[in-house]
């Protein structure tokens, strides 16, 4: 199905319930859907489980989503930052919970779910505090944790261009969790700088095809 | 209320891939595998706006190429040269098993030795000594897509019906199928029950009698 | 280490030795590498496991390895078609291994192994002759199979353009195994129709990092 | 033969990021942790040819971006802009963990906690009560690289060695260290040994003495 273009950013995020897994990109400020989490924030969802790999930055975005304790979980790699106060508060009082996943794994595991894996043995963790209540097994000599898919029911990410098919084309290291997220969630809702015509995009550098993309808003962009 | 209907003549080979066409959803992502289905593309209208995937790495596949539109670096799972269409997007095999692995192409349609009354496909190996076993991306279609429907011939050469109890061919996935499409009748496969959609140049009653699973009318 | 420009075809495939684990790239002709392959007939070679989707079409390429009983054991999805006659006949007399893999298995094995994962649980192939002798695993209620990595000693893949850092750009559905078995390999030796300078190559648009390419020979091409 | 040297003075942190660098092999791809090893990308020569991977998605990483070249979509693993080269690529996370993963980065330098004699490193998280923890790709890189490489300083604030025995930080990952550059020794961990193949304003003789672990001359 070609996606659902929203008229906003409001418009793209109305379908997020309470208890919803959101799937959030970025990598720092590069390729985080700023203003969808803006919307987010404004929808109103609750009880919500965020994976990201950082735990919000100071007082916007996903910090604030935190700060107002709309976030019952979060899966991420790196909560603490020196301006992640929201997160740092909401963890020592005890009202959010935290899964810290090696990044790689995070990664893999976000893959997994798009990819139809059940779960995959990876190096990364073994005889570490994160891979402990894990299944392990040693293969050839080598150690490995058994890692499972994260679904999710929504992705907020980020893009540069889609096409009317929801192809996407992401911009620099901006790509970062995009592209996976895109595949792990039953909707992928993606704001863009612009939307184009389908036969605009060489079909060699789609990066993202439009089969994994459920609503596109475009809200312009200085790039 | 009854859904079930009936027509006087068996489906051609065309019509059937018609009907199979018709039942696609607007703007679905559809696998069609190699042989009988390929044929339903044919039937697909630009309103409904399918959109094709091909297992060797290409969504927004196009017709068959002819002339000059032959281009060897753009085939299809027969490696059949195609064309491709307006929003298509090329990648490689692990990506392109894994869109059909994480269940995001809506429908597969696949051609089948059997299919078993719990939906069990077996179309990929007869199982007969000697013969060398191939099987493809056949068992990664089956299982992988939200639907997976069968087109084929609801009896055998001798006149055994294809739909069966449980499966005498090896099995390509279990629990997989949904719709059967023959030329005497298409089956609904859900609810633990075979139900009969429609009938084609036989009656009900004869089709029960010919096929050893427990048929209810649509 | 940027790759190695090879001279020819023959001096591309030079360090492939016996016994070795060769990925051969391709789905039908798109993506074959056949001068590669014809040069690794060439160079004599024997013993070899070979990793294709198929055992070789009519009388060339792989076909012909097959026929001069040079591949020990082959790892593919589709062996039989109406012209693998070598193939048959080698098989028959039980003078070739044949390990049949539903063809997303081998192209996640493939990945997996460029990927270090040590093995996945996959549920194609679950309740098959396929999955015989393998364990399996019931996840939230489906079934699955453990699958393994495909590791190798070479590759060798067909990409329409290397720039002198190795980095890769396909053509169409040529693509394939190519950017996957790159990464499954010690060595990845590609055919390549043009060698561009570093900096010609949108990094946006690079398919396989050069990161995975050793040797590289430019054979021309008429696209 | 010994390949032993010594000099007298500290390594300077320049100095140690110099070693560093004049290290890597040429035509290396390598990844630089955060924080110190960053500061190795000073010393590479344009000779060496080597090649930057950043885990947020891209190889042929250039210097840090100054004035109009600062793009906010084009950072590094710290999240400062950074610069690409001719050559460069990007890519998503989970290729760019593959990559790590998969062995295919030559060498990858981190700062560390402690590095036990066996090349078990701790470098993650302090393990002291109420601190948050991050591991960010810190176990990825640990154990993903054909050679892991450590630069810390030797000694802790209050004297102690942070090459020792046995960790008693958490582990990042078990056996993977190679080397480490610390201001007053250069350590070679290879064949169940801690070598040392420079000493730097101390004696191999004071070395060993406030050093728990048995080392041996290089």
């Amino acid at each position: 199905m070609a996606p659902r273009i929203a008229s906003s950013a409001a418009d793209a995020v109305a379908e997020i319930k309470d208890g919803s897994t959101v799937l959030i990109g970025g990598f720092g400020n590069a390729g985080q859907p700023m203003e969808l989490i803006d919307a987010l924030m404004e929808c109103g969802a609750t009880d919500l489980t965020v994976v990201n790999n950082n735990a919000g930055q100071a007082d916007a975005g996903l910090a604030l989503l935190i700060k107002e304790r709309r976030v019952k979980k979060i899966i991420c790699s790196f909560p603490r930052q020196s301006d992640s106060w929201h997160f740092d508060e909401a963890y020592r009082a005890g009202e959010i919970e935290l899964e810290l996943v090696p990044q790689g794994n995070l990664a893999e595991r976000i893959r997994a779910a798009g990819a139809g894996i059940g779960g995959f043995f990876t190096p990364t963790g073994y005889g570490t505090l994160l891979a402990e209540g894990k299944e392990t097994r040693v293969i050839d000599g080598k150690g490995y944790v058994l890692e499972t898919p994260i679904n999710a029911d929504f992705a907020l990410i980020k893009a540069l261009t889609a096409d009317t098919m929801g192809n996407l084309v992401y911009r620099k290291t901006a790509r970062n969790f995009g592209p996976i997220m895109a595949t792990a969630a039953k909707q992928a809702i993606v704001q863009v700088d612009e939307v184009v015509e389908a036969g605009n995009l060489d079909p060699e550098n789609v990066i993202t095809p439009g089969i994994y993309v459920d609503t596109v808003v475009a809200l312009g962009g200085n790039k | 209320m009854s859904n079930y209907s009936s027509t006087q003549e068996k489906l051609s080979r065309d019509e059937m891939a018609q009907k199979v066409a018709a039942d696609i959803p607007s703007g679905a992502f559809v696998n069609l595998g190699i042989g009988q289905p390929t044929n339903v593309s044919n039937f697909l209208t630009n309103e409904q706006g399918v959109t094709l995937h091909t297992e060797n790495g290409m969504l927004g596949m196009g017709p068959v190429a002819t002339g000059e539109d032959i281009d060897e670096d753009l085939i299809n799972a027969g490696k059949i040269p195609v064309t491709e269409l307006p929003g298509a997007s090329f990648f490689h095999h692990a990506d392109s098993f894994a869109m059909m692995r994480g269940g995001h192409l809506d429908v597969c349609v696949l051609g089948a030795f059997q299919v078993s009354e719990a939906g069990d496909l077996a179309n990929w190996h007869t199982g007969a000594e000697g013969a060398i076993p191939a099987v493809g991306g056949a068992m990664d279609l089956a299982i992988g897509a939200k639907q997976t429907w069968v087109m084929m011939s609801l009896f055998t050469k001798t006149g055994e019906s294809k739909l069966v109890e449980a499966l005498s061919y090896p099995v390509t996935g279990l629990g997989c199928v949904s719709r059967i499409y023959t030329e005497v009748a298409i089956f609904e496969l859900r609810d633990s029950k075979v139900f009969v959609r429609s009938a084609h140049g036989i009656s009900f009653e004869e089709l029960q009698s010919k096929v050893s699973v427990e048929l209810t009318k649509a």
